[in-house]
């Protein structure tokens, strides 16, 4: 059965979420989808540890040969990003049951867990294919289960931010049809791999050039990168907890994963950072990204839409060290993939608990919280700090690193604003940090007591994850530095163009 | 002999069709109100559907093609004036007057 | 354009024509598959999300300078990007030379079905198909989250008062869909069946057969169909499709092959592989046309459910007037 | 020259108008009418590739060698599928828009949705 890791890593979400509507009670769908879950991390670990030890895994879907047939390949990035995904999405479930019972309305349970299933499947199924069309059927499958999900939220403004989700996303997705068209026109491939040996020949046509402008720019609607990204709040803040969390910590890394794949392994290098200023564009995108959207978040007074601002904020450094694209570089930004999944994965879901025993993620809520739900708001300040990238937490692993590749590469001002931008981030979690510790409880919250543990176990799992990577960091440190070394054509043999 | 006389009462079929088509196209732009937009509509779209699927049975006078083609004119002689039975219905249900005199 | 209906019929409209458009491209099968989604189910869908929002737009401004902006910057581009495509026909473009002669001059042997697309699509490209199984499936329990309810026993008294009303003012639409139902299930059913030989498959086959259900229900009122198809086992049908269609996959795993490998379900590759796109089609089938009805059942759920409490105000506010 | 081109620069314009209705229209249904045109037209775009001048329909019979591409046709039957799910989805939501905020016009929704900020 190893030798079908690869396809067992989609499919077993995938098939599990039909067999869910089988099941009546909500406790045992709850259960079975951990179980699935759990199952699908286990899958990953042992996926991670093969492509460590043995390169790239290629599985092909139909015993078709690659051109003809679909085929998956995982080399260390696509190991890594299947790691983080699955991770999260077993950890946030484990208090799923306990926060979905208060925000779902019984009868829709069942969907919930069905759809979350979809979700999850379709965005490994997005990382784990080597074929681009592939790509763009399970990044629907995603997307289609993330509008419904989304819409569950109580708050009738779930409905329109999912709405526009719906509307955005489908753009993206279309633009990505219509360069995939294009470099299928001049190829006559969709295999990513084939692409990639064929693309080079044809790489100075202008149909090339549209291609790779269509799949960029969908590809960054999907990220929510800066300019792009007025659907992201909302969705975020209005959804049900447990799915913001989920999403927050894994949707845009998926999309991350496919700006890389598509630019480095698929266009090649060479011609992804000559064909269009992308390095520029990037670094002011990503830069404009951090500065404005931190501000932003300083002014909210939700706190999930503060986080959402925030996350804005965390994926111009991702896109900061993209567009710095030397191996350092774009190990940073795999470094800050992972922590950012942590760290936003504990920050949503503590906010999941406090909005299980409030009712609400207002900032005036949380005065005095501090001492009545101590161990979610310690959660909370060290996520925080994490954001921040305070020593010692993950968050400072990967700023460190960004630093580092803008240092190596020259970039001192680069350096200097990415300090800054963590500047900003110190205002906004003190915003809330003196709410919780230095201001009385609201009299209609004096009797909140501390989360049930279905909560703070997840969390804590989260945050002692945020710790623990920020101290021993063999693990991440190793994983991405193999995949941005494979990435740069060291030992993968994946994109590797002249 | 035989196929030329095909050929050319197919061919007449065709035209008469497509002429009817195009008359009930016309009809659909200049007539003034909805009842004879749709008499026009609906009776030439039934009878020039039929008169090209005889044409093209015309064509090719053996095989499967022949029945196919009958199920298909038998299904239009069926589906299209309850289509339009159903349509004048509902104009008549939402209070649409005919324009009786026109000057 | 502030009448919505002419909007959505419109619409309606070019999908029919794009789906003659893709006869004369020879794609017959995706001209089946528009004409059925684009000029059917979509423009029905439409219409009947019209009728609970209210078919005029409301005169706003819009922006369109922006919106103008980027749309002549987006075709700006695509147009610069079509000067370098091969032209329109060509037989020697690189689209015609790298994968596709493998599957029109191999997939005979290899599979030994006539219809190229078929077989690409079935078992060439499989992974592809069960993703859009999966993708239908998504849409209809994204619809159940969002739109089904608990019904109660007084809606379906009263509607079905407004039943027989109904029953006289519709009596030839009735007959003669009575009489075409059964052509319709077994037109899907040769759809279903002929997807080897010629234009066809799971999909079209699905499509058609939840058509004639939803005839039958628009006709003959929601309670009524209701009480012929159990909600719950649509439902199950709809994930039987998609985990017929896995279980197909799983096998040839079980049998030491790849996933969705169908000659692993037979001793002689091409039985296999008939067999398996037998089966998948099947379950294209199934999942399609329930989660069509799914998708259909619930939406004109909803309208009943807005259309009895508009009923309720209405009687509340009259009554209010009268004793003032 | 370049008139070979012709049917591109057609299904551009088309994809462009609908591309334009979804950006520019406030009214809900007929933004997702706009995305049903510009994916539409995509699909267009894709079968337009495939043709080969003098192939036929990709159905294997005697005495036709000429064929045009299949890989296009299958792709599209996909998308067509992704694309009415995503319609039936989005107007279901617009069902649930309606209910919830009684109109369908994003600028009144966004007005009520600032009134309760």
């Amino acid at each position: 059965m190893l030798a079908h890791l690869p396809i067992l890593q989609v499919i077993v979400p995938l098939m599990a979420a039909p067999l869910c509507l089988l099941i009546v009670r909500p406790r045992l769908v709850w259960l079975f989808t951990l179980i699935v879950s759990g199952l699908a991390f286990l899958i990953s670990v042992l996926l991670l540890q093969q492509v460590m030890a043995s390169g790239t895994i290629i599985y092909g879907l139909g015993g078709w040969d690659a051109p003809w047939g679909i085929e998956y390949r995982i080399d260390q990035l696509n190991a890594l990003l299947l790691l983080i995904i699955s991770a999260i999405s077993t950890i946030v479930l484990l208090a799923a049951h306990t926060s979905i019972r208060q925000e779902i309305s019984e009868d829709r349970q069942t969907f919930f867990y069905v759809l979350y299933l979809l979700s999850l499947a379709g965005m490994l199924g997005i990382v784990a294919t080597g074929d681009a069309f592939n790509v763009f059927v399970f990044l629907e499958i995603s997307s289609l289960s993330a509008y419904a999900l989304i819409a569950l939220g109580k708050d009738r403004r779930a409905l329109w931010a999912s709405y526009q989700y719906l509307i955005m996303g489908t753009i993206g997705a279309t633009f990505i049809l219509i360069g995939i068209g294009l470099m299928y026109q001049m190829t006559g491939t969709l295999n990513m791999d084939d692409l990639s040996r064929r693309l080079p020949e044809v790489a100075n046509t202008r149909t090339v050039f549209t291609a790779f402008a269509f799949v960029i720019v969908g590809v960054c609607l999907k990220l929510a990168l800066f300019p792009l990204h007025l659907w992201l709040p909302n969705a975020y803040a209005y959804a049900p907890s447990i799915v913001t969390a989920f999403f927050a910590a894994t949707a845009t890394k998926v999309a991350i994963y496919l700006l890389i794949r598509f630019t480095f392994s698929v266009f090649g290098l060479s011609f992804s950072f000559t064909a269009l200023p992308l390095q520029i564009l990037f670094l002011i995108l990503g830069l404009a990204g951090i500065f404005v959207a931190s501000t932003i978040a300083i002014y909210q007074t939700n706190i999930k839409h503060l986080f959402a601002y925030s996350s804005i904020a965390q994926i111009g450094y991702m896109i900061v060290g993209f567009s710095i694209s030397t191996t350092t570089g774009l190990m940073a930004t795999l470094l800050h993939v992972f922590n950012h999944a942590l760290m936003k994965g504990a920050l949503f879901l503590a906010l999941g608990a406090v909005m299980y025993r409030i009712g609400s993620v207002q900032l005036n809520q949380f005065q005095g919280l501090g001492r009545q739900m101590p161990f979610t708001m310690a959660a909370i300040v060290i996520g925080g700090l994490s954001l921040i990238g305070v020593p010692l937490t993950v968050g400072f692993v990967s700023k460190w690193y960004l630093i580092l590749a803008a240092i190596e590469n020259g970039w001192w001002p680069v350096a200097v604003l990415i300090l800054l931008g963590s500047l900003l981030a110190v205002v906004y979690v003190w915003r809330l940090v003196e709410a919780a510790y230095f201001k009385s409880p609201l009299a209609a919250n004096e009797t909140v007591k501390e989360a049930p543990l279905s909560f703070l176990i997840p969390i804590w799992i989260l945050v002692i994850a945020n710790l623990y990577f920020g101290i021993d960091t063999r693990l991440s440190v190793e994983v991405a530095q193999a995949a941005s070394q494979g990435l740069f054509g060291g030992l993968s043999g994946v994109g590797v163009n002249q | 002999m035989m196929d030329t006389l095909m050929n050319i009462s197919s061919t007449l079929f065709l035209l008469t069709g497509s002429f009817l088509c195009i008359s009930g196209g016309v009809g659909i732009l200049r007539f003034p109100d909805f009842y004879t937009r749709m008499h026009a509509v609906g009776v030439t779209d039934t009878s020039a559907t039929a008169m090209i699927l005889i044409g093209l049975m015309l064509q090719n006078p053996d095989g499967l093609v022949v029945i196919k083609l009958i199920i298909i004119l038998l299904m239009t002689l069926f589906i299209s004036p309850t289509a339009s039975h159903a349509l004048a219905r509902a104009a008549i249900h939402n209070n649409h007057k005919p324009v009786l005199d026109k000057t | 354009m502030k009448d919505l209906l002419a909007v959505v019929m419109l619409a309606g409209i070019y999908g029919l024509l794009s789906a003659s458009f893709f006869v004369t491209m020879d794609a017959v099968d995706v001209a089946f598959t528009e004409a059925s989604v684009g000029a059917g189910i979509s423009t029905l869908l439409m219409l009947v999300t019209i009728t609970m929002t209210g078919r005029s737009e409301h005169p706003t401004r819009h922006k369109p300078v922006l919106a103008l902006a980027v749309v002549v910057i987006t075709g700006g581009l695509l147009i610069y990007g079509t000067l370098d495509m091969p032209h329109f026909g060509y037989a020697e473009a690189p689209v015609h030379t790298h994968v596709a002669p493998h599957y029109i001059n191999d997939s005979m042997q290899e599979i030994g079905i006539p219809n190229i697309v078929t077989s690409v699509l079935a078992s060439y490209r499989g992974f592809d198909t069960f993703g859009e199984v999966v993708v239908i499936f998504t849409a209809g329990m994204g619809i159940l989250a969002l739109l089904s309810m608990v019904r109660r026993r007084e809606d379906s008294a009263s509607s079905d008062s407004l039943n027989d009303s109904m029953h006289e003012q519709y009596l030839v639409l009735r007959i003669v869909t009575k009489i075409l139902i059964p052509f319709i299930l077994l037109f899907a059913l040769y759809v279903q069946f002929h997807g080897d030989y010629g234009p066809g498959g799971g999909f079209q086959a699905g499509v058609i057969f939840a058509a004639a259900i939803i005839l039958y229900a628009m006709l003959f009122g929601m309670s009524t169909a209701r009480r012929v198809i159990n909600q719950s086992y649509i439902r199950f049908f709809a994930a039987i499709g998609v985990l017929l269609y896995g279980c197909v996959g799983v096998v040839s795993l079980l049998n030491g092959k790849n996933f969705l490998d169908y000659s692993a379900l037979s001793a002689d590759p091409v039985a296999g592989q008939h067999l398996g796109i037998l089966l998948i089609e099947l379950g294209v089938g199934f999942t399609v046309a329930s989660v069509m009805v799914i998708i259909f059942f619930n939406f004109e759920g909803r309208r009943e459910k807005l259309q009895s409490q508009e009923n309720k105000n209405n009687e509340n506010n009259n009554k209010g007037n009268k004793k003032t | 020259m370049l008139l070979g081109l012709y049917n591109y620069w057609i299904v551009v314009v088309l994809m462009m108008i609908g591309f334009y209705i979804v950006i520019a229209h406030g009214n809900l249904i007929k933004k997702i009418v706009g995305l049903t045109i510009f994916q539409t037209s995509v699909f267009i775009f894709y079968i337009s590739m495939a043709k080969v001048e003098g192939g036929t329909a990709p159905i294997i019979a005697e005495g036709i060698k000429l064929f045009s591409n299949p890989l296009p046709h299958v792709l599209i039957l996909t998308a067509i599928v992704v694309g009415i799910a995503t319609t039936a989805v989005g107007l279901a939501l617009v069902v649930r828009i309606k209910e919830a905020y009684g109109s369908i016009e994003e600028e009144e929704i966004q007005k009520k949705d600032n009134l309760d900020c």
